[in-house]
């Protein structure tokens, strides 16, 4: 399939937080405001980006040679686990002010279902270099595009009197359940 | 009874704290697949919260999250090549979910909050009592999905080669057309997020 | 002597939101009655339906009104405890009969009752009270309804044509027929088989109960606008932006000027964007964020008129922008204050335009090209799993709506079809008689000149396509 | 592009041939309020005083209050205000000899220097009595090219302005000519409604002999009377914050005829006209009375309040606020007294159907406003400082509700 179908799929249709579900801890929590949605969304998608181009090299080279395949959960969470604790450093050394507006996202990034998500999906369904390069793309895009509209929908809904016992997460839910239907008549 | 309205009332991990809802909605569109993920979730959830309590006095603070992940991620491999090998339907049915256990919240929400801290029962009991809560909250939802999306509940299906019994309810016999809606993402969304509702609800009174 | 002492301006205009209810009502009133007319009488007259069944898309109106009501005074008696007629006072206030009388509009005429009666339930309890209930919903009630239904039971709502114009006109809609033909036909084919432009504009065309008599709409628009009350920016923007776009489509692959005029005056447009998309709750406050809003809906409604195998796009596109309003207020309110701040926007909706358009006529053209037996766009392979010398091929083809299927193939010979999702299509049931997957099958060395089978020629070109395609993938 | 709304003036109901003169009461209740800023008392009981006496001081701008009449302080105790509060003020009696602290006469009025105007206006205390309340002398202290003078009296149900300018047409052209002459301002503008023919044809007899004035009709909307739609529609010209920036200043016709007490007699304006008028009283009209006076005392002497559910509003029905009680003092921005049956309106969710943004005059958005009220930082985005209160918004919502009072509240929040 060409590239950009893939990208588009992985952008709207299969959206990674809307139909395969992932991600929806950070989703729910840290979507209030648009300033911490659009950081988290960066640093998901640099993170998404890096982990993808290191886990397919590690799956290329070293598992499927020594068909350790069975290895490949366990390889892939310390790869994010390490590069997260990696950037974590370097940006607290070298770029303090980026450091002071995504730094609180990235241990939580470690814990996010939607980054190892990505990346098993990618192996799974055995994408080249680029079409995973590009699917890891999609879908990170796709995260912060979701992001960022639930957080505008959210600031307008926080506003609203709803009745007590659906207030704060059961009205999230709701709403992000009708994005997803519309975003599945978008295929 | 007090017991089971306390698993899904009071501190229920799906519907109460909303953890771990990222395999909860996807895996969830038929009875049998929710209950068996219910079901491998408690015993992950039980044996890692009994490593963890094992090996909370020499583990240091700063490597404490490594450490988990790497023993519930073996847990989790070992999972994978037992339902691999045993029932292969099954392992196709969850996909990439079944690895994705790992960053599940609850069990490591557990580990850290409760197991890392207390003596090797208590945190073994603590295990048990949300990995129940949590297979109550998850087959509620796949049966109530199954329910009205397909109109069929599938008791044994996917597992019926370990089992050797297969069950499909059908239990509209066609009289009302199932309701697709709960079979798509959207649906599965919007029914938790119901649910979750009616349950804050009846929270105030319980 | 007692004085009431209240600040604010103490003389007020005379218009109320009750006063705003009874406008919108009074531009849907010839719409309505159109609808039964040419739904219900024209049918009994023509055809041999009972007078009752044929009284159905009048019945489909009553239900959608007193349900979407029901629900509402239900939701203040049961959920907010109130007493029962100061709940009666609360729905007055709201606009609680509109929601169900657009969403009964909607629909295509032969829907059961109880699917509006479900639609007009969720859209109403779902879509406006657990959002806090009147004027603080996020997306169009009435949509709502509409969305619930489409996803839950696709397979009833069926063919949009009424009994008198199935055996009249063969075929669909007019877009339905449109995007069969790959979205390019010459005149008389698209248009032809339905009279001319002017019959479009009357509505002696079939299509949704109430999307029809374009002039009864375009007079309702009209009364709406000069009374001012429906923000008039959206609806003229979204016309615009979809006949421009279409005209320039229409110019790329080299046809007239009844190309556009015809995008715009079929399906649910003109109803849509004067009724639907002016939704006072869901839409922008701000004038610039209504302009944005309108071309947004229009760059969104031609791409998934084009790009996707659903030929209305209106309705979507109304609920995706639904989800952007608070977008478009905080430019609106940005670019309130620094005007010149506008070329942003500009930028970013002429590459969107670009793009959008260059892709569509690429897509087109090269459609148009090759042959009609070619499956071009038609049938997309999502996966397909190697094991052994057995292939299997996971296959999304449209039909009437769009056909999943797994075909397994041993060395290069097809060896079944197992049609996973077929709740799109409606004429299902003739495909089992005549057992055509087994047809298929045998034959599917000269698929070309195995004739589909009378009543559902949308589902076995779907079939033979599937058959074409995975072919041609396997010789590859 | 001017923006406003076309609504019935009702001034048809108290316009009448002539006024009714109440201008010597027997008590005076002078209010110790500048432009809503208390003012320190001067003056003790028993302190015999005559007119243009100084009986208080504002501090920062050592601006006077003078007193209205000729008599003795008999007691300091509280008034109600046209803001709907209780204001320390100084009771005089009146001992209707009209004594005043030193007459003068002056016949040419243009030939004072433009110090020495200044310095006049400050000593004769005269303010702005559009409404405002503003010390005009601190408008006149930079030079200016042009002067507009504000005829418009957009506020319905009010005439007192026009009634002043029936009556003393020659004297308010007199008057602009002098400033002109000793401010050297190039051009003189008097706006007035287009379909006000009283005020066109008042001044159109006398206006022949200066040919410097300029009558310029502006379009009949509410709030034409407002300082940056005046600017705008009369000279086509845009400022910041002050009409100072570009070079205007902006004076209502009944200050222009203070102006000419002052220049005539250097003495302060003691008599303004008020009209009192609106469906809820039985004979609407213009009367003449002193400053301080107490309304209620007149209102009863013309005529009764007629239909219950009355609301006594000081000001017009836009603008005015609605008192508790009818015992209030007349001060020299008190234009009006309107007293109209309330409307009873029926309260209903805001279905953001953005009247109130198509309608604002300052082109602000009172609905995102309202519905941002307690989120300081969105709502600096939203400038609501820029709000001139004409409550057009409220007007014009069709679910009635009060938008003009979250602005205002939105403007405190902002303000801190």
């Amino acid at each position: 399939m060409s590239i950009f179908t893939i990208f588009i799929t992985a952008l709207v249709t299969e959206n990674v937080i809307l139909t395969k579900f992932l991600g929806i801890c950070s989703f729910l929590g840290t979507s209030n405001k648009e300033k911490n949605a659009i950081g988290m969304g960066i640093s998901v998608t640099f993170v998404v980006l890096v982990s993808t181009i290191l886990t397919y090299l590690i799956n290329k080279y070293i598992l499927i040679p020594t068909n350790s395949t069975y290895l490949q959960t366990i390889t892939f969470i310390l790869v994010i686990a390490c590069f997260v604790q990696i950037t974590e450093l370097v940006i607290k050394r070298y770029f303090k002010s980026l450091y002071k507006s995504l730094g609180i996202y990235l241990p939580l990034i470690t814990t996010n279902c939607a980054v190892l998500g990505i990346i098993l999906t990618n192996i799974r369904s055995d994408y080249n270099f680029i079409e995973s390069i590009f699917n890891a793309l999609g879908s990170s895009l796709g995260f912060v595009l979701v992001l960022y509209i639930f957080a505008l929908l959210r600031d307008r809904i926080e506003k609203n009197n709803i009745i007590k016992s659906f207030k704060g997460i059961p009205i999230a839910l709701i709403t992000a359940g009708i994005m997803a239907l519309i975003f599945g008549r978008l295929v | 009874m007090k017991k089971v309205l306390n698993y899904l009332f009071k501190e229920n991990p799906v519907f109460v704290l909303v953890l771990g809802i990222c395999s909860v909605l996807a895996v969830t569109t038929t009875f049998e697949k929710s209950y068996m993920m219910g079901i491998v979730v408690l015993i992950i959830l039980v044996i890692s919260n009994f490593l963890v309590s094992l090996i909370r006095k020499i583990v240091s603070e700063e490597i404490r999250i490594p450490v988990y992940i790497i023993i519930i991620s073996t847990l989790v491999t070992l999972i994978e090549i037992i339902l691999n090998k045993y029932s292969k339907p099954l392992y196709d049915a969850f996909g990439i979910y079944l690895p994705l256990i790992v960053v599940n919240c609850i069990i490591l929400g557990r580990a850290l909050a409760f197991a890392s801290k207390n003596k090797v029962f208590d945190s073994i009991k603590d295990g048990f009592k949300s990995g129940i809560g949590y297979l109550i909250a998850i087959s509620i939802i796949g049966f109530l999905r199954e329910l009205f999306g397909n109109g069929t509940i599938t008791i044994m299906n996917d597992i019926s080669s370990i089992t050797g019994y297969r069950e499909i309810i059908h239990v509209f016999n066609n009289s009302v057309i199932p309701n697709k809606l709960f079979l798509t993402s959207g649906g599965a969304f919007i029914l938790l997020g119901i649910l979750i509702g009616i349950i804050n609800g009846r929270r105030g009174e319980v | 002597m007692k004085f009431i002492k209240e600040n604010g301006p103490h003389i007020k205009s005379d218009d109320n939101s009750s006063k705003i209810m009874t406008r919108v009502l009074i531009a849907l009133i010839p719409i309505v009655c159109y609808a039964i007319f040419k739904n219900t009488i024209l049918v009994y007259f023509f055809t041999s339906q009972s007078f009752f069944s044929s009284l159905h898309p009048l019945f489909m109106i009553i239900t959608g009104v007193c349900v979407s009501l029901v629900s509402e005074v239900l939701w203040f008696k049961f959920v907010l405890k109130k007493s029962f007629n100061n709940s009666i006072k609360e729905t007055k206030k709201s606009f609680s009969i509109i929601p169900g009388l657009l969403l009964s509009l909607v629909l295509p005429t032969n829907v059961p009752l109880w699917v509006v009666a479900f639609g007009a339930f969720c859209g109403t309890i779902v879509g406006k009270m657990l959002y806090g209930g009147f004027g603080q919903n996020v997306f169009n009630p009435a949509l709502i309804g509409y969305l619930f239904i489409s996803v839950s039971y696709n397979s009833l709502l069926g063919s949009p044509l009424n009994a008198y114009e199935l055996d009249a006109l063969a075929g669909a809609t007019p877009l339905t027929n449109l995007t069969s033909l790959g979205y390019y036909g010459v005149y008389d084919s698209v248009v032809g088989s339905y009279g001319s432009l002017l019959n479009f504009f009357t509505g002696t065309i079939p299509g949704a109960i109430g999307e029809v008599s374009k002039l009864l709409i375009l007079v309702g628009f009209l009364y709406l606008a000069i009374t001012k009350t429906i923000k008039w920016r959206i609806p003229i923007t979204y016309i615009l932006t979809v006949f421009i776009l279409t005209a320039i489509i229409g110019y790329g692959i080299g046809l007239g000027l009844w190309y556009p005029l015809f995008h715009v005056l079929s399906g649910g447009l003109l109803f849509g964007a004067v009724f639907m998309a002016t939704d006072p709750v869901t839409s922008p406050v701000t004038q610039i964020g209504q302009v944005l809003h309108g071309i947004s809906l229009g760059i969104l409604t031609v791409a998934i008129r084009f790009l996707t195998p659903y030929p209305e796009g209106v309705m979507t596109s109304i609920l995706f922008m639904n989800m952007l309003v608070p977008l478009f207020d905080k430019i609106g309110v940005k670019l309130k204050y620094a005007f010149k701040k506008i070329y942003i926007p500009i930028i970013i909706y002429l590459i969107l335009v670009v793009v959008l358009v260059l892709t569509i006529i690429s897509n087109v053209n090269n459609s148009k090209n090759n042959t009609v037996d070619d499956v071009g766009n038609k049938v997309t392979i999502t996966e397909t799993k190697k094991d052994g010398n057995k292939t299997t091929y996971i296959v999304t083809s449209k039909g009437w709506g769009v056909i999943k299927a797994e075909v397994e193939v041993v060395d290069k010979e097809i060896k079944s079809i197992i049609v996973t999702d077929k709740t799109g299509e409606t004429q299902w049931s003739e495909i089992e008689k005549e057992n055509y997957i087994y047809k298929v099958i045998t034959n599917q060395k000269d698929i070309n000149n195995l004739d589909a089978v009378s009543g559902s020629t949308f589902s076995s070109n779907a079939l033979k396509n599937i058959v074409k395609k995975v072919l041609s993938e396997e010789l590859k | 592009m001017i923006r406003g709304l076309k609504i019935d003036g009702k001034k048809e109901m108290s316009l009448s041939e002539e006024i009714i003169d109440f201008s010597s009461p027997d008590k005076v209740y002078v209010p110790l309020m500048n432009n809503n800023t208390p003012c320190d008392c001067l003056v003790k009981k028993g302190k015999k005083v005559k007119k243009g006496t100084v009986i208080g001081i504002r501090k920062n701008m050592d601006f006077p209050v003078l007193s209205p009449v000729s008599g003795i302080v008999v007691d300091i105790d509280k008034c109600l205000y046209l803001n709907g509060e209780e204001v320390p003020c100084v009771v005089i009696e009146n001992d209707k000899k009209e004594t005043v602290l030193k007459k003068v006469l002056v016949d040419d009025i243009a030939k004072y220097t433009k110090e020495e105007f200044v310095e006049l206006l400050k000593k004769c205390a005269v303010t702005g009595m559009g409404g405002s309340d503003f010390p005009t002398f601190f408008k006149y202290k930079s030079d200016a090219s042009f002067l507009i003078v504000n005829a418009v009296e957009c506020e319905p149900y009010l005439t007192a302005d026009m009634m002043l300018v029936k009556l003393k047409a020659e004297a308010i052209l007199e008057s602009i000519d002098a400033i002109r002459k000793i401010n050297n301002i190039k051009k003189c503008f008097i706006a007035f409604k287009e379909n006000n023919d009283i005020v066109r044809n008042a001044f159109l007899e006398y206006i022949g002999r200066y040919e410097d004035i300029v009558l310029s009709p502006v379009k009949n909307i509410y709030p034409m009377g407002w300082e940056r739609h005046l600017v705008k529609s009369v000279l086509n010209l845009e400022y910041e914050r002050y009409p100072s920036e570009v070079g205007v200043i902006v004076n209502n016709v009944s200050t222009i005829f203070a102006i000419y007490k002052a220049l005539k007699f250097q003495r302060n304006i003691t008599k303004r006209i008020v009209t009192i008028t609106g469906e809820g009283f039985t004979e609407p009209i213009n009367v003449l009375v002193k400053v301080g006076t107490d309304m209620s005392s007149i209102i009863k002497k013309i005529g009764k309040y007629k239909g219950e559910k009355l609301k006594f509003i000081a000001g017009g029905p836009m603008m005015g606020t609605a008192l508790s009680s009818d015992h209030i003092v007349v001060s020299n921005n008190l234009g009006a007294v309107t007293i109209i049956s309330d409307t009873e309106d029926y309260k209903n969710e805001c279905i953001s159907c953005s009247k109130c943004v198509n309608v604002c005059p300052a082109k602000l958005c009172p609905v995102l406003i309202m519905k941002n009220i307690d989120n300081v930082n969105e709502l600096k985005k939203l400038h609501p400082e820029l709000c001139v209160e004409c409550g057009l918004c409220s007007y014009v919502c069709p679910s009635k509700l009060g938008v003009r009072d979250f602005v205002v509240k939105a403007k405190g929040k902002v303000r801190q």
